[in-house]
């Protein structure tokens, strides 16, 4: 058991070393400079001084390796773009925002999509099955680029419902964590629709049924963490996308989170932050698939840690 | 001297289950399938009876022990020699649905072997896909069928004719008619049976009914936890078991009729099997075994000749 | 003695891609209190059809009961409602079913499934059925009940799992248990475990059973009362010593040749029954045995034979047992000879 | 005489004393840096410009006079400037505001080591240069504070609007002991020190940003806007339905569909820009070689029915280089001053193209990719242009767009046959926009040099009368537009929705809203 | 009653045996391909989807030919128009016909979704099917099935819009660069998908059986394996489509993919997001309504087909 952590943790290490480099080679590789914002020429000695600032002056070589020694600190450097503030700033201060609102919006649409998916499949082939998937191909199809600025346009502004944008009090999650949680839901709708049919089918479902209990508890008790099951390989990415800032949907919604740096760096060529997102997104992706692996275990106690792969 | 087929020698088979454990599916087996018998194994699930089977034919690769095909080692043969007896060797499997693939028309399934060895081509192979399906008592029109058009014991023929595609002289019966009805098995029996006398052909017969793999077999060999614990003669078995083992197996078949429920003495085994991963020191059965002693703890039982062709492994049986 | 349970003319269908499957096509039967009731016959006869009927729990919408009555002491079960099911079941009528591995929820403590029953019925609290529980646990032969109460289904042997099947469908202690081939997946040696803990809890708890196989070896071990089921239909049904001595329908005669017998010499041929069940999508119209008959006449092939009574509620439909049938009557001695 | 010139509403104090004077502008994004040395965009300028105050500011009439100099005083070669500062001026924090902190603030932006965003703003201060890009030393920066009070300054040449130039950024002040105690003082509110109108109350990042009026502002009774919070709304639909639910008092670029619709209301107010929208020829990619298919191009595009329909913003079609903005001793618009260089004229355009073809001895064109960078408003006007180019010139171009960094290294590599570029003055003088294309400067991309073009830049640079550097340009932008190595398309402006509850900001051709003067009139 | 009963008299005598084989006569047997067909014809909303995919389709190919405008024609004077006799679909902010346009892009949307679909079914069908055949096989297998999960990991990792500006750098702007920056990580969600479905049916008993027959690992990987993982895959593929037409509209609006004036459903619809405001809703809802439309009916008829295909739903 510990061996096996030992292994795996060696094993995220050598992955995000790997990212790391990729990302840091296809960087340098791109055109464009992050001193150059428009036409306008900056001196060379001042752009010389910039550079040297920020390491650019050294061999790629160097500062690869000066910035895997930061790494090895937990130090992701400045920010070339926010100048007076460094990459691990940056990520502190939006890291909150995105976070409450991936938490609240994977809430949502895990336990709307499981109900959805719950009752289409309860009422396989009927009238509620129909309108369920429907809803949730619609959900599927709309993208949040489209469906946040009707929300806006319809919950907050015609029917006043809720604040258009901005990060203020808990009114002003909503509508975002409706807009970032409506696709992702249909998906799990259609996910968990499809394993709850083949879990209704199984032999211990008749046994519950026999044992004299009614439809509700079978489904609660019997039914949703086996059907589940097939759909926590999915929310593992899911969840890892949603925790770390979605570009569009903050944007939308001027949400201090950490969405905009993952686009805007490579936009500006921020190499710290480029860099920084990426690790910060592996490092969340990786743990997550990880903390997966554990709920699995939790979940499906067949599953054994020290038994997996084959 | 007799003539045998497939001979094995303390083979032993065992699967990494990750996490460094290792499951001890088979372990020193030795015994020798002679032309044109069959020999039975039974044995409880579990126990190792289909890993022998498929390591036997190749399926899975031995982890100790040797292989004989007439009297060669396999592992020593060249490419094409073990081909060769590789062909020689089939399999007919448990589950007539989960081994015939659902997408793939008959007449292709039961080529399937005649392709990949090149046996026939074109018209030819058309011919033979017919006189095969004959051969198992379906029509040849079932050819351009799909498998789930067809009953259990249909399948189980489909599956029969595949292995003979190939003209096996020795087949591993893998519990093939477990899973079918009572009046469907004694069909598929018959023609196993029928075939035998047609084409001498050898099986090694897999299954947990007993009266079953008495009836058909010419010896049984018993299993438990992997090993082998006795191999006799059929008659010789049920009329003087030896091993504790195969006298509590014996005794707890159901009666065939039911007035002799109240006359027989049933042996109940306590207890389960003990787990392959650990499995308990020297004899495997000592665990359950209603008349186990210290030995048994401390040492495996050899595998000896106690009568003529009687094969037994237990301290407590000279 | 009045029965327990009287089943009359149920006929069950599906609805499927291919049209209406009839799956159960009028069966009867009646088991009496303290009594075991071995339902045999050929996969897809219906059994488990007609087991899942008499708890209610034909699938909605894809399955009907179409007709026929079910009497539980004295009071109808066709027509209730949802909720009144769920009162019967578990605790009126009890199921143990085949695959103790699939009949388990793997997610779950094996403590917790056999509790659910308790608490739903017997209102009770958590801690008054872990218990219960406990108590059952031990009862069916478990021992180390508390700990094992904590464990889940894939920890446990098949046995293991079996028994706990058995002590879900005692936990209310049920006037019926039906048991849907509650051995088949297990070994000789735990079967004959198995079966006499059944036994066993039976004399104890005077509790019927209906006992679903087709090994005939299961039957002749325990079953009191046999019926026959082919096709959708129960061909011949009485006592169990009548079934084996006398059986007077083919089929029950076929069943009874095609196993190889102990005492027999080797390598004999084995008697099969030559063909195939009917496809109950289009069931024929007279016997559906008669494709398969030796003995067949052409009034097998268009009329449905009647129940005809024998000695000691043996009955069979079976159109040889028609006075008219006379000029077969010596084959059908000579194949109940070949039996003998 | 582009600045609102609305007065603050004064007069009705009384209704007005139980409104809360408080408003809520977008600032469409976080300000990097609040440090003026190293700010670079509009969005750091917008609130840099309400905290800091240079020697020069913008009055409330929108012209340039003395912050927080009281009196100034040009040498007579028009060579030195001594400034001298109001007295008892206070940083927010208390400390004294002195000649010693422009010197130090100055200095620190040329120094090299600063690496500050726009040292070349101060180049015109002998010795600035030659410190800034390491060929001299800090010694011989002519800036220098006499006494707390006063401040002389050398220039290079004797430039008649150096207050104007003084205008950047690069001018305004900074603490030293704040500035020496941490390097990233202006990263949070709490480090930040000022000396304008207003301080900086709060600064949540990437979401709002509050400033409050200054009490240690020396003018601070006139500053009527007590607090301004600042919020960082990107989306422009957002912003936009965040104005229509009040949720904000001012926004600006509006997005283009709803210009249509809110042009006619009273909250919609539209301002011209020092900077103007062009399409950049590589003079030396065939067939931009040839000055006449050059102006082929221009000809063929019809500038009136592009910013009618197109843009749809108020810009102003351009029919010179130079914008709007600049008053000339003629009390005209420098651009007002001369007739249009060209029109929209289809068949001069296809008359031009066959004459540029012809001296060439072309029969057909070669194949013309034009490319822009990634964004809506630039995809439309290349594609209304080129379907002009096909309609009225008979030419088929074949667009090509790509992201920003990767267009601007591009295009600074002049790898292009045309390309658009915009081009906004830093101060509101011609030279601004027309040094740009001379043959040294490096911010000329278009591969044109004419040497007559450079010496009539030259002589404007030092030319000490008004109206004589005005005619210098004129010709120097005549020249420019006959060789059309550049086809200015219009004149950006901008435009905002300005609440009707906010009375008195002042809007500015070069400047950022200001906001001091505002008023609320209503809750 | 009497009558009735020396009728039946009569027919007790023994069947004739040769009847009684006949009885057992052939019932037409269906290809496994028709048999589908039917099954999915018999569905409805997977007819439904297949229609409305078909009326896309052709649509989006004749739809252009049926106006007098182009689909690029300007008319600048004439912008935003609401839908009338002359613009079937009214005209967008320069002017052009959205009829025209809608079509038009509809052959670039369309395109792009087959394309990934393709991607998919060719990169991520074979990584997926080699990934889930070798792995357990032997060391070797496992160490290549690692190895391409791991890059498959990784691949979700690295900025994806990092790479395209790479390839925005590397490629000509046009389609197949698009496809490229599709294919790039189009292929990862198939390939774990097939591995996982191939890692379960490889265990089944057919696979064993052919393997004993001798057939070779690329036959039993076509033959047996992929086969078996068609319902997955299909379904996956309906959520391929929708998505790929999105990521082009992103791709195009960074420069990589069709250059303006040609637009895509995406590009379209993205470019209108502000009508929501200025109340042109035309030049949003067509483009949209088009992808939605698409997408519903790709997913009624994988559903549908889903179902179809399924050996375990049959009978
Ligand atoms: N591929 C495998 N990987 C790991 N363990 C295996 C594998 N195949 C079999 N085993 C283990 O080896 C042991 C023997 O299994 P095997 O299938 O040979 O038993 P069996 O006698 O055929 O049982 P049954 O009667 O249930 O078919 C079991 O414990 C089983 O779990
Ligand atoms: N849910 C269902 N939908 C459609 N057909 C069904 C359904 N359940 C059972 N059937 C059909 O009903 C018939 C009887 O099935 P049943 O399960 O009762 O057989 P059985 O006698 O229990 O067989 P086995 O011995 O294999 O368990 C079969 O033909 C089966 O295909
Ligand atoms: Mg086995
Ligand atoms: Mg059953």
């Amino acid at each position: 058991m510990l061996l096996y952590a030992v292994k795996r943790g060696f094993l995220m290490i050598v992955t995000l070393w790997i990212i790391v480099t990729v990302t840091f080679v296809t960087m340098h590789l791109i055109p464009g400079d992050p001193f150059a914002s428009d036409a306008k020429m900056l001196p060379e000695e001042v752009v010389k001084n910039m550079r040297a600032e920020y390491n650019l002056d050294q061999p790629i070589t160097v500062q690869y390796l000066l910035y895997l020694k930061g790494l090895l600190q937990f130090d992701l450097g400045p920010s070339i773009q926010s100048k007076t503030r460094d990459v691990n700033t940056l990520i502190a201060e939006g890291f909150p925002a995105s976070a409450v609102l991936g938490l609240q919006s994977f809430i949502v649409a895990l336990a709307g999509g499981i109900t959805l998916g719950i009752v289409a499949a309860l009422y396989h082939n009927r009238t509620l099955d129909f309108l369920s998937m429907f809803a949730a191909i619609i959900g599927i199809s709309v993208p949040s680029f489209i469906l946040a600025p009707l929300l806006i346009k319809y919950l907050a502004v015609k029917w006043e419902l809720f604040p258009v944008a901005a990060w203020e009090s808990w009114e002003h999650s909503i509508l975002p964590t409706l807009a970032l949680a409506i696709g992702p839901l249909a998906i799990i709708a259609r996910f968990v629709r499809a394993s709850m049919l083949e879990v209704w089918q199984q032999e211990y479902i008749s046994t519950a049924q026999a044992k004299g209990l009614g439809t509700f508890s079978i489904v609660v008790r019997h039914g949703m963490r086996n059907a589940i099951l097939p759909v926590l390989t999915f929310i593992g990415p899911l969840f890892a996308n949603l925790m770390t800032g979605t570009f569009v949907v903050e944007k939308i919604f001027a949400i201090p989170g950490l969405g905009k740096y993952f686009v805007e760096s490579i936009f500006n060529r921020d190499y710290p932050v480029i860099l920084g997102t990426t690790v910060f997104y592996s490092f969340v992706l990786i743990f997550t698939l990880y903390m997966i692996d554990l709920l699995y275990r939790v979940i499906d106690p067949r599953i054994r840690l020290t038994s997996g792969g084959k | 001297m007799v003539d045998n087929i497939v001979g094995v020698e303390n083979l032993a088979k065992s699967f990494e289950i990750g996490g460094g454990q290792r499951v001890r599916a088979v372990d020193r087996v030795s015994f020798e399938i002679r032309r044109g018998e069959t020999l039975g194994i039974v044995g409880e699930s579990g126990c190792g009876k289909s890993t022998l089977g498929r390591t036997i034919v190749g399926l899975y690769p031995a982890t100790a022990g040797r292989i004989l095909f007439h009297g060669k080692d396999i592992a020593r043969m060249d490419r094409s020699e073990r081909r060769e007896a590789n062909r020689h060797m089939q399999l007919i499997f448990q589950d007539p649905q989960a081994s015939l693939n659902p997408r793939l028309r008959v007449g292709d399934i039961i080529a399937e072997g005649i392709d990949s060895y090149g046996l026939a081509k074109g018209k030819e192979r058309e011919e033979r896909i017919y006189r095969l399906l004959e051969l198992v008592g379906l029509h040849p029109s079932h050819a351009k069928r799909f498998p789930h058009e067809f009953s259990g014991g249909q399948r189980q023929r489909i599956g029969i004719a595949r292995a003979l595609a190939v003209e096996p002289s020795f087949i591993v019966a893998d519990e093939s008619i477990s899973a079918l009805d009572v009046s469907i098995q004694a069909q598929i029996v018959n023609l196993l049976a029928d075939l035998q006398a047609e084409r001498s052909i050898t099986y090694l017969f897999i299954a947990h009914d007993l009266s079953m793999v008495k009836h058909i077999s010419d010896r049984i060999g018993v299993m438990y936890l992997g090993q082998m614990m006795e191999l006799a003669p059929g008659e010789k078995l049920f009329a003087t078991p030896l091993h504790p083992y195969t006298q509590a197996l014996i005794s707890a078949m159901p009666v065939s009729h039911p007035a002799q429920r109240e006359e027989r003495e049933q042996i109940v085994l306590t207890g389960e099997p003990p787990s392959p991963i650990h499995p308990p020191s020297g004899c495997p059965f000592r665990t359950r075994c209603p008349v186990a002693q210290g030995v048994c703890a401390e040492t495996a039982p050899d595998w000896k000749e106690v009568r003529h062709g009687h094969w037994i492994a237990c301290h407590l049986v000279q | 003695m009045k029965p327990l349970l009287e089943v009359d003319q149920l006929r069950v269908s599906f609805r499927t891609y291919g049209g209406e499957v009839q799956a159960v096509r009028g069966v009867s039967f009646s088991v009496k209190e303290g009594e075991t009731l071995a339902i045999v016959g050929e996969s897809g006869c219906g059994k488990s059809v007609t087991s899942r009927a008499l708890m209610g729990m034909i699938p909605p919408r894809s399955g009907q009961v179409k007709g026929g009555s079910i009497r539980f002491r004295g009071r109808e079960l066709t027509g209730l409602t949802k909720m009144e099911w769920q009162q019967v079941r578990g605790s009126q009528i009890g199921m143990i079913f085949q695959d103790p591995m699939t009949s388990l929820n793997p997610t779950m403590k094996i403590g917790q499934q056999i509790a659910e029953g308790l608490i739903k019925h017997r209102k009770q609290t958590k801690t008054e059925a872990k218990e219960e529980t406990r108590k059952l646990l031990e009862r069916v032969g478990i021992p180390e009940a508390a700990r094992r109460f904590e464990q889940y289904p894939h920890e446990l042997s098949g046995g293991m799992r079996q028994r706990v099947g058995i002590a879900m469908a005692l936990a209310c202690q049920p006037q019926l248990v039906i048991a849907d081939e509650p051995t088949t997946a297990l070994d000789v040696t735990i079967q004959a475990q198995i079966l006499r803990l059944m036994k066993e809890l039976q004399k104890q708890l005077n509790t019927s059973i209906i006992l679903i196989t087709h090994d005939l070896g299961v039957v002749a071990e325990v079953a009191d009362h046999v019926a026959v089921m082919y096709a959708g239909v129960v061909v011949e049904s009485g006592p169990v010593g009548e079934i084996f001595d006398n059986p007077r329908h083919p089929y029950t005669q076929g069943l009874l040749q095609s196993v190889p017998r102990l005492d027999a010499g080797k390598k004999e041929r084995l008697i099969p029954i030559e063909g195939t069940p009917p496809d109950l999508f289009r069931p024929p119209a007279g016997c559906p045995f008669a494709a398969r008959c030796r003995f067949a006449m052409e009034i097998c092939m268009e009329h449905m034979p009647q129940s005809n009574s024998f000695f000691n509620q043996h009955e069979a439909s079976c159109w040889l047992n028609d006075p008219r049938a006379q000029r077969t009557e010596a084959c059908m001695v000579a194949g109940r000879e070949t039996h003998g | 005489a582009c600045g609102s010139d609305k007065p603050a509403a004064s007069s009705d104090q009384q209704t007005g004393t139980a409104v809360k004077q408080v408003m809520t502008a977008n600032l469409r994004g976080e300000p990097y840096t609040l440090d003026p040395a190293f700010a670079s965009d509009t969005t750091s300028y917008w609130v840099i410009d309400h905290l800091y105050e240079g020697l020069y500011r913008y009055s409330q009439n929108g012209d340039i006079s003395e912050g927080a100099a009281e009196k100034v005083e040009v040498s007579p070669d028009g060579k030195t400037y001594t400034f001298t500062l109001r007295p008892e001026m206070k940083w927010s924090n208390g400390d004294p505001l002195t000649a010693h902190d422009y010197e130090y603030s100055w200095k620190r932006v040329l120094n090299p080591q600063t690496a500050a965003y726009e040292p070349s703003a101060l180049y015109y201060i002998q010795g600035a240069e030659a410190y800034n890009t390491g060929k001299g030393s800090v010694e011989d920066v002519q800036i220098k504070a006499k006494d707390d009070r006063t401040l002389i300054v050398g220039l290079k040449d004797p430039i008649t609007y150096f207050p104007k130039i003084m205008m950047s950024r690069a001018y305004l002040p900074v603490n030293k002991k704040v500035v020496d105690a941490d390097k990233n003082w202006a990263a949070e509110a709490k480090g930040i020190v000022t000396n304008g109108p207003y301080t900086v109350e709060s600064w949540d990042h990437n979401s709002q940003l509050t400033i409050a009026k200054s009490q240690s502002y020396w003018e601070k009774e006139e500053v009527t806007m007590d607090t301004v919070h600042f919020k960082m709304v990107n989306e422009a639909t957002t912003y936009y339905q965040m104005f229509k639910t009040g949720a904000l008092d001012l926004i600006d670029s509006l997005p283009i569909d709803v210009i249509e619709q809110e042009k006619e209301k009273e909250e919609y107010k539209s301002f011209p820009d020092y900077s103007i929208y062009t399409y950049t020829f590589n003079v030396e990619e065939k067939p931009f070689t040839n000055a006449k298919i050059r102006q082929a191009f221009s000809y063929a595009i019809d500038r009136d029915i592009l910013t009618n329909n197109v843009t749809k913003g108020g810009q102003l079609p351009a029919y010179g280089y130079t914008p709007f903005g600049v008053k000339t001793p003629s009390g005209k618009d420098f651009r007002e001053e001369v007739a249009p260089y060209y029109q929209f004229d289809p068949n001069k355009a296809k008359q031009l193209l066959a004459e540029g073809l012809k001296e060439e001895g072309w029969t057909e064109l070669p194949p013309i990719t034009l490319k822009y960078s990634t964004a809506e408003n630039h995809k439309k006007i290349a594609e209304a242009l080129q379907e002009m180019f096909k309609q009225n010139l008979g030419v088929q171009v074949k667009l090509e767009n790509q992201e920003w960094k990767t267009y601007i290294d591009t295009f600074k590599q002049k790898n292009f046959q045309i390309a658009r570029m915009g081009w906004g003055g830093d101060y509101l003088d011609p030279l601004a926009m027309l040094e740009l294309y001379t043959g040294k400067s490096s911010r000329n991309f278009t591969n044109w040099a004419n040497p007559k073009f450079d010496e009539l830049i030259e002589k404007a640079k030092v030319e000490q009368n008004e109206e004589a550097h005005m005619k210098l340009l004129h010709d120097a932008e005549t020249i420019l537009m006959q060789d059309m190595p550049v086809i200015p398309v219009y004149f950006n402006n901008e435009n905002y929705l300005n609440s009707k509850k906010i009375d008195g900001i002042r809007f500015s051709v070069t400047g950022t809203p200001d906001l001091r003067w505002a008023k609320r009139v209503a809750e | 009653m009497a009558n009735q009963a020396t009728q039946l008299d009569s027919l007790f005598r023994p069947v004739d045996r040769n009847r009684l084989s006949e009885e057992t006569s052939e019932r037409p047997s269906l290809g496994y391909w028709q048999e589908v067909w039917q099954r999915v014809c018999s569905n409805k909303l997977a007819m439904l989807g297949f229609f409305l995919l078909m009326a896309v389709v052709t649509l989006s190919i004749i739809g252009p030919m049926l106006v007098p405008h182009s689909p690029h024609e300007q008319s600048l004077t004439k912008g935003n128009l609401p839908l009338s006799g002359e613009h079937w679909f009214g005209t967008d902010d320069l002017g052009r016909d959205m009829w025209a346009r809608t079509w038009a892009g509809g052959q670039i949307s369309l395109f792009i979704g087959v394309a990934a679909a393709a991607i998919d079914l060719v990169i991520g069908v074979c990584i997926g099917g080699i990934s889930g055949y070798m792995a357990g096989r032997n060391k070797l297998g496992d160490r290549v099935d690692n190895i391409l999960m791991r890059l498959a990991e990784m691949l979700y990792s690295i900025p994806y819009l990092l790479v395209v500006i790479l390839l925005m750098v590397v490629l000509e702007p046009g389609l197949s660069t698009i496809i490229i920056a599709l294919s790039l990580t189009g292929w990862v969600g198939m390939a774990r998908l097939v591995r996982g479905q191939i890692m379960q049916i490889k265990r089944q008993e057919f696979v064993l059986a052919a393997e004993k027959l001798g057939t070779s690992h690329v036959k039993i990987i076509m033959k047996h394996l992929l086969p078996n993982t068609i319902g997955v895959i299909i379904v996956n593929l309906t959520f391929t489509i929708p998505h790929a037409i999105f990521a082009e509209s992103f791709l195009s609006f960074l420069g990589l993919g069709v250059q303006a004036p040609t637009a895509s459903w995406g590009t379209m619809a993205n470019d209108a997001l502000a009508v929501m405001l200025s109340g042109q809703w035309w030049r949003l809802f067509f483009p949209g309504f088009m992808i939605s439309l698409t997408m519903f009916a790709c997913n009624a008829l994988g559903d549908g087909l889903q179902d179809a295909l399924d050996p375990r739903i049959r009978r």
